[in-house]
């Protein structure tokens, strides 16, 4: 799989592996294609999780991570993809129905869009919440400074 | 049993049966109709009693108060109120009213005042520990039951009414 | 004066065994409402404590234990909690049906206590159309029902509402059929398991609730074992319509409180819903206290006939002192096991105080002219006492039924088991005269 | 009103397209169920839109019990964090805590040595029986039978017992170390489990007496919530739901992680994918449970119990993610470690969240009551769908 991988997609797909684990980072414009070949063609037909990491110092601040799982193989593969802030990303809804409510969660607390997901909006916050919770540079003050503000015409809860 | 103060219980069950009647027609709210409905309906039946029918009051109370006016609610709870309050209750037509209640009036009146001859005089009442039976033999008896056919006629009516609702009401079967 | 006296002594004379409405005895008429209206309160609080502690026991805890020795003042305190509630009506409530609404669940189970026979001279009144008047009054709560989740202009209630109105109107039906074919078996002496009787038995049927115990007295058979299995059927599908029209689990959909929270009293709180409460447990009584009277005898004693004649008569006259008794017996045996520390000191003198309340009562039901009359009535709370216990045992053991399911068994199951059985009773019967008169001619 | 029984189960593949005509109908009445609600076992919220009393659709909302375990992740250190993934799955908490472990262990290389491992998985098995028997205590409560409630909570009473002498708490234990265990088992340890082994064995068989095979259990049970396999993977659904619906896949078998892979049990599959099965699932999960308690207890190794682990927990930098199977599902942990004594990011992988999303599929033509059914079939904590 790796090789062949290499062979199509050259240096746009970097196949790694840490203690054990495989993982491959991919170049964004391949991830729509990589995705669908390790669905359709590679049998990862279960994807355990999307998450994001925020790296708020690199240029391309985001690592979007797929984890997937193949029950034929018994194998475990992580997609992971470096995108700027700002950049969207193809939705992986009509690949794995599951990828609904992960991608609402990714966009929920990191504020990273999908297109073409069926109703992207955030999912553990309240609708009215102001910010991304889960990048790095996210004041937990504000929020809460905000809140008294209007509730209670305090300059600040702290 | 020796009968209680007869006059005034059918007075009052008599004022409640007008009171409700009225309330079901000048009310707006369907509900509150259906509740003075039901209310005149229960003081007919203790009029029934009253007349030593307990049969038809019994009758009265399970099919009438406790079976055909639940499903009246049922329906009626289901239609948005806001929208039935908003609608005109009476069309004007006075006119006809009043000459439909004049002919009643007058058809009363002629009873009351010359009808004399067309009801039995006095009560005609069975003692009642054989009321029920005495209604059962009527309908069905081996010597009086001349009833028995148009008993049969009637339930076959209902049946068509039941199954033609249903037919109705589903829209396929 | 002199009318009441002559009252008072024209029913203490033994030989009157009529009813005093059946009578026309108006004092004692009102005698009897005020003593039935009471004790079915009464009933209603024993069996809001005896419901706890048995469904407590049966799921391995203790139920009630702080208020009152054992919990016995629990359904006081409750009471008094429920009654200094606020009493909060919903701003969007239509007020006044709000306000009826629970009064007319009430009334109608109230209502239904004029026909029970307690005795044969121990009821308000022997209607002519006794049973018919039960089931037609007891029908009329669930118009209360219906208002009261109307008028609480919200969703859960409405739906509980509807639910309810569409489960009783359902079972009533089967409920109806299966006592028709009781109503049957009064005029009815054919074969039987039991069947003697002949035909110089009174073949005339009744629907007087005293009627048709009678005619079981006369029959020597108690309906649930006449033309068996019919009877048995019979009684079958009305016990499980009964629990179904009480609006009890498993059927309890209406209030399903993991569905619909508390079905249509949801906005209800305080005094209007202890109505609510009220209403529905002397329902349970009022619909067992027909099972009673219809299929197992209603005041009279168990085994009329394998253990008949005068002095098992007098044996089992005993019986309702020796069952007091006995219950005192086991109050002074928890005395005994009752905590030793100072704390407890108050819960014990209360619960020896209640062994001996008990236990007089026990010994008054020996006294000969108090046995001979209240021996009906013993047999006859006994019996609806185990129908209650059998209402506690279902909610302990069964899951709750989905609404089709609760319909499909209402009409597809209930109810044409319920015809076949009444054309079969109809049957038995007309064949059984037959017999009887082709044996004497 | 329509048979549900005669309904086909819902697929993928229509509910896109009964999204779009039945939401159009006039007569749908929208009901909103929680987040205050006897049934929605915490603070779930669900709007249903029904027709009459069947489901059209439903949408849940969640997010109530949102505490941003994640973000607290990433300002403690590793060793701090631990106690916090108890509170995600409050009833399982042995489970979070022995997937942290294990994922920090892989991310430091080292290994928890045997001793640390076998008492790890009773605990672990033990949890996993806790946690089925508060799901079937619960399920049967919201079916509408009360009594299995209480039978449950007594029996799970002894579980909690044994984790109180162990650690000190009942609920959120906190009872693994990252490297092995901090406590060596009290006295009498393998004696306490080994009666709760026999002690138990007949208590499921008194529980299924209950159930199993009551009539009223079945009707409520049967052919209701219907999932089937190929959905479930589509939907990412793990543990005994996906196990109901036919797919023989435990992440104990197989990708083995503690020592699961010396003990000898069984993985129970459902046929038909619906409540019962799950039903039965569970009830078969809880008797394996004990077969792996029972070669546990019998052959815990002496030892050391700590693996030599730093007294400042540095992982060097990199990721990786480790799953294990807990009483819900696959509970897996995606570290990302920067070399520092924090974890740049924990990504919590919560078996409860992504089994939800199933309840909209499952409850389509079904009827209000078989949302509670299908709600307590699923088996969620919110604490763990909420973080």
């Amino acid at each position: 799989m790796v090789a062949k991988f290499k062979r199509e997609y050259g240096s746009g797909v970097d196949p790694l592996t840490y203690l054990g684990q495989n993982y491959m980072v991919v170049d964004r414009s391949l991830i729509p294609e990589i995705l669908q070949i390790l669905r359709n063609e590679e049998q990862f037909d279960y994807c355990v999780d999307i998450t994001a990491v925020h790296y708020p110092k690199r240029e391309k601040q985001f690592d979007v991570i797929w984890i997937l799982y193949s029950f034929a193989r018994n194998e475990r593969v992580r997609v992971k993809t470096p995108i700027a802030d700002g950049e969207t990303l193809p939705s992986s809804v009509p690949i794995w129905a599951t990828a609904n409510w992960l991608e609402r969660e990714v966009y929920d607390m990191f504020g990273i869009k999908f297109d073409g997901h069926p109703d992207l909006k955030r999912i553990l916050l309240p609708d009215g919440w102001k910010g991304h919770p889960l990048r790095k540079d996210y004041g937990i003050l504000q929020q809460d400074n905000e809140w008294v503000q209007i509730n209670l015409g305090i300059e600040s809860g702290q | 049993m020796a009968p209680v103060a007869t006059p005034f219980f059918f007075y009052l069950l008599a004022a409640t049966m007008i009171i409700g009647g009225i309330l079901v027609i000048t009310r707006k709210n369907a509900v509150h109709s259906a509740m003075a409905l039901i209310t005149a309906l229960l003081a007919q039946s203790g009029i029934y009693l009253m007349l030593y029918a307990p049969f038809v009051a019994g009758v009265q109370i399970i099919l009438y108060a406790g079976g055909i006016m639940v499903l009246f609610l049922f329906v009626i709870m289901l239609i948005s109120i806001e929208r039935t309050m908003k609608e005109r209750q009476f069309n004007h037509q006075w006119l006809i009213g009043i000459v439909a209640a004049a002919a009643l009036g007058g058809l009363f009146i002629a009873v009351y005042t010359r009808g004399k001859t067309l009801f039995p005089e006095g009560r005609l009442t069975y003692a009642e520990g054989q009321n029920t039976q005495a209604v059962a033999d009527l309908l069905y008896g081996p010597h009086t039951g001349m009833y028995m056919f148009s008993f049969e006629i009637a339930s076959l009516l209902l049946l068509v009414a039941i199954i033609g609702a249903v037919v109705m009401a589903k829209k396929r079967i | 004066m002199g009318w009441l006296v002559q009252y008072v002594q024209s029913y203490l004379d033994p030989r009157v065994t009529v009813s005093p409405g059946a009578a026309g005895n108006v004092f004692w008429a009102l005698v009897y409402i005020l003593l039935v209206f009471a004790g079915v309160s009464l009933g209603v609080i024993c069996m809001n404590w005896l419901e706890r502690k048995i469904l407590a026991h049966m799921q391995v805890r203790l139920g009630p234990m702080r208020v009152g020795p054992h919990g016995l003042l629990q359904p006081i305190a409750d009471a008094v909690k429920l009654l200094i509630k606020e009493d909060i009506i919903p701003a969007e409530a239509d007020a006044v049906v709000f306000w009826v609404a629970p009064f007319i669940v009430v009334l109608a189970a109230f209502t239904v206590f004029v026909v029970v026979p307690f005795g044969p001279a121990h009821a308000i009144t022997d209607m002519n159309i006794g049973i018919l008047f039960m089931l037609g009054v007891s029908s009329l709560s669930v118009l209360g029902i219906v208002t009261a989740g109307w008028a609480s202009n919200s969703h859960y209630p409405l739906i509980g509402a509807l639910r309810s109105s569409a489960q009783m109107v359902s079972y009533e039906v089967a409920m109806g059929l299966a006592v028709i074919s009781a109503i049957l078996m009064t005029s009815l002496n054919g074969f039987g398991l039991y069947g003697v009787g002949g035909p110089d038995t009174p073949g005339i049927g009744t629907l007087s609730m005293i009627g048709i115990v009678r005619a079981q007295e006369a029959q020597h058979v108690w309906f649930l074992f006449k033309f068996f299995p019919l009877g048995l059927i019979a009684f079958a599908i009305f016990a499980i319509a009964m629990v179904a029209e009480t609006n009890r689990a498993p059927f309890d959909l209406p209030e399903a409180e993991s569905e619909l929270t508390a079905g249509f009293h949801t906005e209800y709180s305080g005094f209007r819903w202890s109505l609510f409460f009220l209403a529905e447990y002397s329902a349970m009584i009022a619909v067992s206290s027909i099972a009673v009277t219809l299929w197992v005898g209603g005041w009279l004693r168990p085994f009329p006939n394998a253990l008949g004649g005068a002095t098992w008569d007098l044996a089992f006259s005993f019986v309702p002192g020796l069952a007091f008794l006995f219950l005192a017996g086991m109050t002074f045996y928890n005395v005994r096991r009752m905590p030793k520390h100072p704390f407890f000191k108050i819960q014990t003198m209360g619960l020896a105080g209640f062994g001996a309340v008990l236990g007089l009562i026990g010994l008054i039901l020996f006294v000969p002219p108090v046995r001979d009359r209240v021996g009906d009535i013993f047999w006859f709370v006994a019996k609806v006492a185990a129908f209650m216990y059998l209402y506690i045992w279902y909610r302990g053991t069964f899951p709750r039924y989905r609404f089709d399911q609760l319909m499909k068994v209402g009409w597809k199951v209930l109810l044409p088991i319920g015809l076949g059985v009444l054309i079969l009773t109809a049957g038995a019967g007309i064949v059984g005269l037959e017999m009887a008169q082709h044996v004497t001619h | 009103m329509t048979d549900p029984k005669t309904l086909s189960p819902p697929s993928l593949e229509t509910h896109v397209a009964a999204h779009d005509d039945t939401f159009l109908d006039t007569n749908e009445l929208v009901i909103n169920m929680g987040p205050q609600h006897p049934a929605t076992h915490g603070v779930l919220r669900v709007i249903l839109r029904l027709d009459g009393e069947k489901v059209l659709g439903l949408e849940c909302v969640i997010g109530y019990l949102h505490r941003g375990v994640e973000k607290i992740g990433e300002n403690r250190t590793y060793a701090m964090f631990n106690p916090y993934v108890d509170r995600m799955d409050y009833v399982a908490a042995v489970s979070n805590g022995l997937g942290y472990c294990e994922a920090v262990e892989k991310l430091l290389n080292v290994e928890a040595p045997p001793r640390a491992q076998y008492i790890r998985v009773i605990l672990t098995e033990l949890n996993r029986i806790a946690s089925h028997q508060l799901w079937l205590g619960t399920h049967a409560l919201d079916i509408g039978a009360i009594t299995p409630l209480f039978y449950t909570f007594r029996d799970r009473e002894e579980i909690l017992k044994i984790f109180e002498k162990y650690c000190g708490a009942r609920l959120t234990t906190h009872a693994f170390r990252i490297g092995g265990l901090q406590y060596e088992s009290y006295d009498g340890f393998e004696q306490d489990v080994k009666n709760f082994i026999s002690f138990f064995k007949p208590k499921i068989d008194e529980y299924e007496e209950l159930l199993t095979t009551n009539r009223i259990w079945l009707e409520r049970t049967k052919g209701v919530g219907v999932i089937s396999g190929k959905d479930c993977i589509a939907l990412g659904v793990t543990g005994p739901v996906l196990r109901a619906s036919g797919v023989k896949w435990d992440i104990r078998k197989a990708q083995p992680y503690a020592n699961y892979k010396n003990f000898d049990f069984e993985i129970p599959i459902g046929l038909n994918g619906d409540t019962y099965d799950r039903y039965l699932v569970r009830m078969v999960e809880m008797r394996q449970a004990l077969r792996i308690l029972e070669q546990a207890v019998n052959g815990i190794p002496a030892g050391p119990i700590m693996a030599k682990v730093p007294k400042v927990i540095k992982p060097p930098v990199g990721e990786v993610y480790h799953s294990i199977e807990a009483p819900k599902g696959e509970l897996g942990y995606f570290i990302v470690s920067d070399g520092s004594t924090q974890p740049y990011r924990v990504r919590v992988r919560p078996p409860s969240f992504v089994n939800l999303q199933a309840l909209d599929l499952m409850c389509r033509g079904q009827l209000v009551a078989d949302v509670i059914a299908v709600i307590g079939t699923l088996d969620i904590v919110l604490g763990e769908v909420d973080r």
